[in-house]
């Protein structure tokens, strides 16, 4: 990849890991448990799209697994919490 | 800079930009229901963006990339679905309009804090 | 940078410290979890080189740039694997203290004293 | 030989007693240990002639060379004398034991009898051993066995415990004093053999441990000897049978002390502290045995008391200078042996016939038991040192040995009256008059004929020898004195120690008759040696019980202490690695390391707003915040392997801890939570003080850690230039997980694999309620019920719930998932080594899936879906395998743990190779644990156990 | 000399703990698997010591892979002595266990957890890997934390939350410890961190590794001041865990500190020493003293271990060949005496039914016992030191290198406390075995069995009169860790 | 059995995307083993057969083509929105029938998830598989097209599980 091309990309993954930053005040400063719950799926969210452009600033296509494995199970921790939230158990 | 990287760059950059407006929303809308919209941009519009855009400058990654997806495609809504239901049965009150669901069940107990 | 990591770990473990003096045990629960997180922290800066890529070596067995520490992050797996088990047996145990001991106020489960 | 005979026939008799004696009766029990003792008496006596003017070692056996300790027996003349003593006064012990035990249990009897005979073994060995450790060793074990019997009617009686345990304390613990003077000795002198010592007289007498040693061995020697003021054991001993009373604590143990004194005296003796401190000692328990032998009520207490008295005596003769001391003191030990103990079996047989030993019940005994009051009369008159027994000639050589220092002289002078006096009471207040007591004349309890037997003997050689003086006590007396000694019954002129002698008779017989006067007196020690060890007990037990104070049960103040404890370590050290700071760098290159800092200060932000929050489900989300982007960093690192490890972990965590929520009171959660901050704020600034201080310690020390990156010639080349051509994957880490390092790992699964059962168990054990049972293929019916209430899990019922189990986004969701989930499982699990994850990741996503499946269906739902899970057996299946995994190289000759490839076959870029084996048994293991933990922390009453 | 015998004491047990999992639905499968592997790992852990003394130090190279790349197992004088005394103790538990009525001792965890916890506790002995040692370490931790947490105690969830949290401590330290050599030497193998610290110069950094190993250790061990977890963990634990806990579990502690001396910081050595002396005369003093107040037999015995270890550091202390071949000695001696004691009160206590080990409730309960309270006696005066015992020799033998090391007060000192040891442990025998039971009290004819005990105290009767081999024994140790070139090239040359 | 044919293609696919090879070794290997995966979870689902598998194949691609400019353009839509300083929103909750007179749960779970998954539009909860509670951020527009799309939407789905062929 040409310096230009990689130059774009690390300045992607700054803005998206400085986007983490609002995500994490939802969490930290929310009005109610839901909203909190909205910031850690938004940070995991980012994470993922975060993880992606690091495939690509580290050339290495392996990181991506990380990112499908986040993709498909961190949703499991949002939906315990949630099911927490709303019946006072999870299973 | 090659026509492909051109085009992998302005994908992310939309993908970027997606998750910035979506992120943005998630501040600014006036509560949990709205802000789910926003951060629901963030998963789809922004990660496609993004994953389209790496499947581009790196062509190997295409299956991984469509894989991912998939998977985003299949739980992200599952995530929202979940906090909007959660958010609904600890009684918080969204700022409708219009609220069929209440109508069905009687007014939710407002609250002000979600415990 | 490492010199940041070793910050933030006596940052990290300070942190730790006095969540675990909490007498809320489940704080102090998630206090042991900071501490932990701490010393990974440390496993982690003292890896032997500054890596710019992954340890994966192609099928020539070439790495292009210089590889992070392979072996702290074996280490690191296998502290956080261990650090977990550890975790889970805690909570486990909090999970029972409600019902045994009527609380989980720390300073009140002393049964065992003298 | 003959000496190491006569010790091991000792033992020998005990055990064989101890194992038939049982089915004999008592009286023949006594009769045949009385026939061992006459047997031991005449070998001992065949010695007499062959125990020259040196003694010597007769017998060795090397125990611990290297130590010096050795089973060595010495004989010499001192020796023999206390053999004859002990075997002489044993023969008539143990007949008189018999009968003592006539009426009672056989087994109790045999058991007694065996220990009687075991303590004259070690008896024995204490006066034959001619090595420091084996003395010591002899030592110990009478103070042992007289706990024993002392506490031999323990069962009943509360104050035999009492008696006993004090005693081992007082004579056991002069025993470690003891110990450590020995150590000197022969450390000193180089050899802890006795031929040596005592060839190195003048050696110790010039070193400079001298007054060490010589304290130490008093020490050891008062306390065995019942001086002042340790004199406090022996009265309490009284609670001893009757039989071990007289023959432990009045003829042969109690001189063990003087024995001791006696055996160092040729090597220790002669010096100002030695002469002071024995005769300073000595003499006050002289004087003070003899003054409240008067006073006591109890027979068997006079008793005591008057032998403290006579010990007293024998200190003090020992440590005058020699050539007057020696010759009374073995006089003085035969005399007071033979009619001490006499008085002692008098005194339990009057007991026995009474059921009382209160003097002033007593009187008038004579007419029932005649025998025993012509016993008593011949003791008496021997304790008084009337003509022609033998106390009279010790009394007077004791005199003798006295008279050139006046006050000494008169100390004893007094004490002979005092003695003279207890004496007359032993006697008159006992059998003489009429038997006033009704109670006891009406339940009289008629003595076995032939109890009066072994007091009589005693009695009778206190007359015999008494006339028989010359011929049959110079030979021992001269051995024992290392020099011909002659005795005589009266001395050939009127001396002034005879004058002294009449007085000291004539002064008793006044006291005595004014008993009346001061029998009531109550005699308040100014000083006791009971209130000392009394108090001392007491401040020991204060200082126990401040120990046990700071087990405060609080885990709070016991992390504070250890943390304050190496904080304090941590600044200790801290300037000694300052300097090496100097090698710290700090540069940024490029995007990477802004990143790191970004998600380094996000990540310390949210561990600091977990300890804040005061809610546990905000502290628990702000956990997870932290832990998922440490994981962000472990991927910039980068160190993909660890960073996917940790998102895993982290969402696991996040619903394991919900589930803790759940499990729970909300209350207790709530009340606990808002104490955190009804701390003092002293207490809150301590915490932070410890926190901060630690937290710097700890900072410093990485900083010095970290500051020597790099780090030269690491390992860590090695794995990465081998990793490829000797295990065939590409990721490095992966090739150390599982193969450099691959032990490690299965450390780490059986770790997991526990720590799973752990919950299971705990929760199991600790939640009432149904315990389901699996075999592994099959499903089992319940087969425990615990009836204890069941609390059911707290349900919120919300009214506006509609049915989340009928959720069909989540139901169609949550069945597509698992396949995934096992796809990927195991994807990483065949293509771990090239690429992220492996078969712990492998287990975890397996484990989310099936949370997943918990979350929308229901946990019997889920159960009946995947009816083939059972997690528990799982756990240990998985473990096997990697084991098996582990072992089966050892089969090829390989190594265990080997790592053993397939070559040739690779197919989709798998090499089948060990790993794979050893990666789906991590997989098994990690899968089933994961379950296991969240089936029990969900459902612990219904989740089935091994 | 390469020697697969080494992986025995660790992977038979850990071997039969996976196979005890899978056969928990059959218990007297689980018993002889349990049992099996016990012998085995016995013999083959005597084999090491065998080996070792004929052919010198063994080692084997896990996988194959050399040090200091892969993990090699060591069994040197010291790790097969120790090791030898955890698989004693860990057969006689196994045997405890056969004939153990206790609840949460049949509870099909249990064995899986024993034999892992005493898998973890050969390993650390063995391993010549600091982090392998962690790992282990975590094994024994982990298994033995769950076994208290489950036991019929009501009180061991209590103890065992404790623990948890500070024993959590030590392996911060150890990992802290573990990172800095990393950090300074760039290798983990101890031989190979032996190597780089004794050649060239010395590192600031590890005087700070062996600060924070050492508190590791001196935690493992309960010594003060981190000895607070140990009256309750040791107290609460099943019986034949409490045997194991208070015998040879706490040593890996004192083996730590023995490596650390000898092995690694040989030039900090002076410094750990006085400290050592100093915690282990107030572990004498607090123990002892602690003991001589606690009216619970159980605890009382977790008290006298924390005293004794205390003797144990004192000799490490002292530092001389005869010192430290007195404190391997007493080492020995007190894992026999103590894991028979304990095995016995449990004995006496299953016969309650309450199960409980309180004077108050098991006074007299014993006075029928004539085998056990004889056996307890026995025992008692064997901790005590009193000859002809095993505890005399050790006892003897730590004075003795006291006169040789001229510390006249500590000497007078511990051996002041000797008498503490006597008072506790004659009372408590009287309490239980002399006396007639309280008004009400009543005992179960069922108990457990008294054999695994017998057979301790008969070993520590034989070791009393055999005590020259162990002592020739523990000096031969201390020759060869006296010299860590030894170690450093069986390692590298084998 | 054919269902589990179809359904082992992305999981084939998950396993090549894992195992970073683009082989037809790879693709065999994963697929293989995805068919003995579901074997081994026989996860219920809809039916196929091979007369209808065409047509399924063409609606599924339709209603992926459809979804994907649904999402676009309304993402576009709620961008405008955030951006926009006073934001226009009109939020309600909307109730919006299935349709589906089969009440299949798969069909309402794809309704709904295609719902959520377009940015301005999400389900908070379902009811007996008839009914679906939206919340929208414009809940007039909403109410006024949903059903509509709702009707389009099913028919592709109805196609996609091969309902009524
Ligand atoms: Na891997
Ligand atoms: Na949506």
């Amino acid at each position: 990849m040409s310096d230009g091309a990689n130059l774009a990309l690390q300045f992607a993954l700054y803005v998206m890991i400085l986007l983490l930053l609002p995500a994490a005040y939802r969490v930290f400063r929310g009005i109610n448990h839901a909203e909190r719950l909205q910031g850690i799926d938004l940070i995991t969210t980012l994470l993922i799209g975060i993880i992606v452009l690091l495939a690509l600033v580290l050339n290495s296509t392996f990181v991506v697994d990380i990112g499908i494995a986040l993709a498909a199970f961190s949703f499991v921790g949002t939906v315990a919490i949630a099911r927490y939230l709303s019946e006072g158990k999870v299973f | 800079m090659s026509l492909q990287e051109i085009i992998g760059i302005v994908l992310i950059f939309g993908g970027v930009f997606f998750s910035a407006v979506g992120t943005l929303g998630v501040i600014r809308l006036p509560d949990v229901y709205t802000r789910l919209h926003a951060s629901g941009k963030v998963s789809t519009l922004g990660l496609v963006g993004l994953l389209a855009g790496t499947a581009v400058l790196m062509p190997q990654t295409t299956i991984k990339m469509i894989v991912l997806a998939l998977f985003m495609v299949i739980t992200a809504p599952v995530a929202s679905h979940a906090i909007a239901s959660a958010a609904y049965h600890l009684g918080i009150k969204p700022q409708v309009q219009r609220d069929d669901l209440a109508r069905r069940r009687g007014t939710p107990t407002p609250v002000v804090n979600g415990e | 940078m490492n010199t940041l990591f070793a910050i933030a770990t006596g940052v990290m473990f300070a942190i730790g410290v006095f969540q675990v003096l909490r007498r809320d045990l489940i704080k102090a629960a998630m206090g042991f979890n900071i501490l932990f997180t701490a010393v990974n922290l440390l496993l982690l800066a003292v890896g032997a080189f500054n890596g710019t890529s992954a340890a994966y070596v192609d099928d020539a067995n070439q790495i292009a740039g210089q590889p992070s520490d392979p072996l702290v992050q074996a280490l690191l797996l296998t502290a956080v694997v261990i650090s977990f088990g550890s975790y889970a047996v805690l909570l486990g145990f909090l999970a029972v203290t409600s019902r045994r001991f009527q609380t989980v106020d720390g300073d009140e489960m002393r049964r065992l004293s003298g | 030989m003959t000496f190491a005979l006569i010790v091991t026939a000792s033992f020998i008799s005990a055990l064989v007693i101890s194992v038939f004696g049982a089915r004999l009766r008592a009286t023949l029990q006594g009769w045949l240990l009385a026939l061992v003792m006459v047997m031991l008496f005449a070998l001992a006596l065949g010695q007499l002639p062959a125990v020259g003017d040196q003694g010597m070692t007769v017998f060795s056996v090397a125990w611990v060379p290297s130590l010096g300790l050795n089973l060595t027996l010495y004989a010499d003349g001192l020796a023999l004398l206390f053999v004859l003593l002990v075997t002489g006064i044993g023969v008539a012990v143990m007949l008189y034991g018999g009968y003592y035990f006539a009426h009672e249990d056989k087994a109790e009897a045999a058991r007694f009898l065996a220990l009687m005979m075991a303590f004259s073994g070690s008896m024995l060995a204490l006066v034959l051993a001619g090595n420091v450790f084996t003395l010591f060793i002899a030592w110990e074990a009478t103070s042992i066995i007289s706990f024993l019997l002392i506490g031999f009617k323990g069962k009943k009686d509360e104050s035999a415990r009492a008696g006993a345990s004090q005693a081992l304390v007082i004579t056991a613990g002069g025993g470690l004093a003891l110990l450590v003077g020995l150590l000197l000795v022969s450390a000193a002198t180089g050899s802890s053999e006795f031929n040596q010592i005592l060839t190195s007289g003048d050696l110790l007498r010039e070193h400079p441990w001298y007054t060490g040693i010589a304290i130490l061995l008093m020490l050891g020697a008062f306390s065995k000897s019942a001086q002042f003021p340790l004199h406090f054991w022996l009265p309490g001993a009284m609670a001893a049978p009757t039989p071990a009373s007289s023959f432990l604590h009045s003829a042969t143990m109690v001189k063990a002390g003087i024995y001791l004194l006696a055996r160092f005296s040729p090597v220790l003796g002669d010096t100002s502290l030695w002469v002071t401190a024995l005769v300073g000692v000595g003499l006050t328990t002289l004087a003070i045995g003899a003054l409240f032998a008067l006073v006591q009520r109890d027979l068997k207490a006079a008793l005591a008391y008057s032998t403290i008295s006579q010990l007293g005596a024998l200190v003090a003769l020992i440590g005058l200078p020699e050539a007057h001391g020696i010759k009374a003191a073995m006089l003085g030990i035969i005399a007071h042996a033979l009619y001490k103990c006499a008085l002692f079996l008098v005194a339990g047989g009057v007991d026995h016939a009474t059921g009382t030993r209160l003097i002033e019940r007593l009187g008038g005994l004579w007419q029932r038991m005649g025998g025993f009051a012509a016993v008593s009369a011949l003791a008496c008159l021997s304790m008084a040192g009337v003509p022609p027994l033998l106390g009279f000639v010790a009394k007077e050589t004791l005199l003798e040995a006295m008279i050139e220092q006046p006050i000494l002289l008169a100390i004893t002078v007094i004490s002979a009256a005092l003695t003279v006096a207890m004496a007359l009471i032993l006697f008159w207040d006992v059998f003489m008059g009429t038997l006033r007591d009704a109670h006891i004349r009406e339940h009289f309890h008629a003595n076995p004929r032939l109890l009066v037997g072994g007091p009589g003997i005693l009695a009778a050689a206190s007359l015999i020898m008494g006339i028989g003086i010359e011929p049959l006590l110079s030979p021992p007396v001269s051995a024992a004195a290392g020099k011909p000694i002659s005795l005589y019954l009266l001395p050939a002129e009127v001396n002034l120690a005879l004058l002294l002698s009449i007085g000291a008779l004539a002064g008793g017989a006044v006291i005595f008759a004014t008993r009346q006067t001061w029998r009531s007196w109550t005699v308040t020690p100014f000083i006791s040696g009971e209130r000392v060890y009394r108090a001392l007990l007491g401040l020991v037990e204060k200082a126990g019980d401040m120990v046990l104070a700071t087990q405060n049960g609080k885990i709070r103040s016991y992390l504070r202490v250890i943390l304050a404890t190496v904080a304090v370590l941590l600044l200790l050290i801290i300037p000694g690695e300052i300097s090496s700071l100097n090698r710290l760098t700090f540069s940024v290159s490029g995007a990477s390391d802004v990143l790191k800092g970004l998600l380094l200060l996000m990540a310390l932000s949210a561990a600091l707003a977990s300890v804040l929050f005061r809610q546990h489900l905000l502290a628990v989300l702000a956990l997870g915040v932290s832990g998922y982007t440490i994981g962000g960093i472990y991927l910039l690192e980068p160190a993909p392997d660890v960073a996917l490890v940790q998102f895993l972990v982290e969402t696991l965590a996040t619903v394991l801890l919900i589930l803790v929520l759940v499990r729970t009171s909300e209350k207790e959660r709530k009340q606990a939570m808002e104490r955190i901050w009804h701390q003092s704020r002293p207490g809150l600034f301590r915490d932070i003080a410890i926190s901060v201080t630690i937290g710097l310690g700890v900072t410093v020390f990485a900083l010095a850690a970290v500051s020597h990156r790099p780090t030269p010639n690491p390992i860590s080349n090695w794995y990465l230039a081998n990793a490829l051509p000797e295990v065939g994957v590409n990721d490095v880490v992966g090739s150390i997980i599982t193969d450099f390092r691959g032990m490690d790992t299965i450390i780490e699964i059986a770790v997991f694999g526990m720590a799973a059962l752990g919950v299971l168990s705990v929760l199991t054990r600790q939640s009432p309620g149904r315990v389901v049972r699996v075999n592994l293929f099959r499903r089992m019916a319940p087969v425990e019920e615990v009836s204890a209430p069941v609390e059911t899990a707290k349900e919120v019922q919300r009214a506006n719930v509609l049915n989340p189990r009928d959720n069909p986004i989540m139901r169609t969701v949550a069945s597509l998932v698992p396949p995934f989930a096992i796809m990927l499982a195991l994807a990483q699990i065949f293509y771990g080594g090239s690429a992220p994850g492996d078969g712990f990741t492998a287990g975890v996503i397996s484990g989310l899936a099936i949370a997943l499946s918990y979350v929308v269906y229901g946990y019997e739902e889920t159960k009946r879906r995947l009816r083939w899970l059972h997690p528990a057996p799982l756990i240990g299946v998985g473990l096997t395998l990697a084991l098996a995994n582990a072992i089966f190289p050892l089969l090829l000759g390989e190594s265990f743990l080997a790592h053993l490839s397939v070559y040739g076959v690779s197919f989709a870029g798998i090499h089948l190779a060990s790993t794979t084996v050893f990666e789906i048994a991590i997989w098994l293991t990690v899968l089933g644990g994961v379950s296991t933990i969240m089936d029990s922390l969900s459902h612990p009453e219904e989740v089935e156990t091994l | 000399m390469p020697n697969a015998l080494l992986l025995g004491p660790v992977f038979i047990p850990l071997t039969a703990s996976a196979l005890t999992i899978v056969t928990a639905g059959n218990r007297s499968l689980q018993h002889l698997i349990a049992i099996t592997s016990g012998v085995l790992a016995w013999l083959s852990a005597i084999g090491v010591l065998l080996a070792n003394l004929s052919q010198g130090v063994q080692t084997y190279a896990i996988g194959g892979w050399q040090p200091p790349h892969g993990i090699v197992f060591v069994g040197d004088q010291l790790s097969s002595f120790f090791a030898v005394m955890a698989t004693t103790v860990l057969l006689a538990g196994i045997i405890y266990i056969l004939g153990c009525k206790d609840k949460s001792v049949s509870y099909p965890t249990f064995m899986p957890l024993f034999l892992a916890m005493s898998a973890g506790l050969s390993g650390a002995l063995y391993t010549g890997d600091i982090f392998t040692l962690f790992v282990f370490i975590e094994l024994m931790v982990i298994s033995s934390v769950i076994m208290v947490a489950i036991s019929d105690n009501r009180l061991g969830l209590e103890a065992a939350i404790k623990y948890l949290f500070i024993s959590a401590m030590g392996t911060l330290f150890l990992l802290f410890g573990i990172g800095a050599l990393y950090a300074t030497f760039g290798t983990l193998n101890m031989a190979d961190i032996a190597r780089l610290l004794s050649s060239g110069e010395r590192p600031l950094l590890a005087e700070a590794a062996a600060v924070m190993l050492a508190c590791a250790f001196l935690l493992k061990s309960a010594v003060f001041p981190f000895h607070f977890w140990q009256p309750d963990f040791h107290t609460t634990a099943p019986t034949p865990l409490s045997a194991m806990l208070s015998s040879v579990v706490v040593k890996v502690g004192v083996y730590g500190l023995l490596r650390l001396v000898t092995l690694l910081f040989t030039s900090e050595s002076g410094t750990i020493q006085t400290i050592l002396i100093v915690l282990g005369v107030i572990g004498v003093f607090f123990g002892s003293l602690a003991a001589l107040r606690t009216y619970d037999a159980k605890r009382l015995l977790a008290y006298s271990t924390f005293g004794q270890i205390g003797f144990i550091l004192v000799g490490i202390g002292w530092g001389t060949p005869a010192a430290l071949a007195a404190a391997l000695v007493y080492t020995f001696n007190h894992a026999l005496i103590k894991s028979s004691l304990l095995m016995l009160t449990g004995v006496v206590s299953s016969h309650t039914l309450g199960k409980t080990a309180r004077i108050s409730e098991i006074g007299g309960i014993g006075n029928k016992m004539v085998l056990t309270g004889g056996l307890y006696f026995i025992g008692g005066l064997a901790l005590a030191g009193v000859p002809p015992l095993n505890g005399f020799i050790s006892k003897l033998a730590l004075a003795q290198s006291g006169v040789e090391a001229n510390d006249w007060v500590t000497l007078g000192l511990i051996v002041g406390a000797g008498i503490l040891t006597l008072i506790y442990m004659s009372r408590t025998w009287q309490h239980i075995f002399q006396r007639a039971p309280e008004e009400g009290v009543k005992a179960k004819p069922n108990g457990d069995s008294p054999l695994a005990p017998a057979l301790l105290i008969a070993g520590c009767i034989f070791l009393g009169f055999y005590a020259q081999p162990l002592l020739d024994l523990a000096t031969r140790t201390v020759t060869q860790i006296g010299n860590p070139q030894v170690y450093i090239q069986a390692v590298f040359g084998g | 059995m054919l269902i589990y044919a179809v359904l082992a293609l992305p999981l084939a696919a998950t396993w090549m995307a894992i195992s970073n090879q683009l082989t037809v070794q790879s693709f065999s290997l994963g697929y293989a083993a995805s068919i003995l995966t579901l074997a081994a979870m026989q996860p219920r689902a809809i039916t196929l057969n091979w007369r209808c598998l065409p047509d399924q194949v063409v609606a599924l691609v339709v209603y992926v083509v459809r979804l994907f400019v649904d999402v676009v353009l309304s993402g576009l839509e709620v961008t405008r929105r955030i951006l926009s300083p006073d934001m226009g929103l009109k939020p309600g909750i909307v109730a919006i029938p299935t349709f589906d007179g089969t009440a299949n749960s798969v069909v309402t779970a794809l309704s709904a998830n295609s719902i959520t998954l377009t940015p301005g539009e999400l389900v908070v909860e379902t009811e007996d598989n008839a009914l679906m509670y939206v919340h929208a951020l414009d809940v007039e527009d909403s109410a006024r097209n949903a059903p509509g799309e709702q009707h389009a939407r099913l028919a592709l789905i109805y196609r996609i599980i091969g309902e009524g062929c």
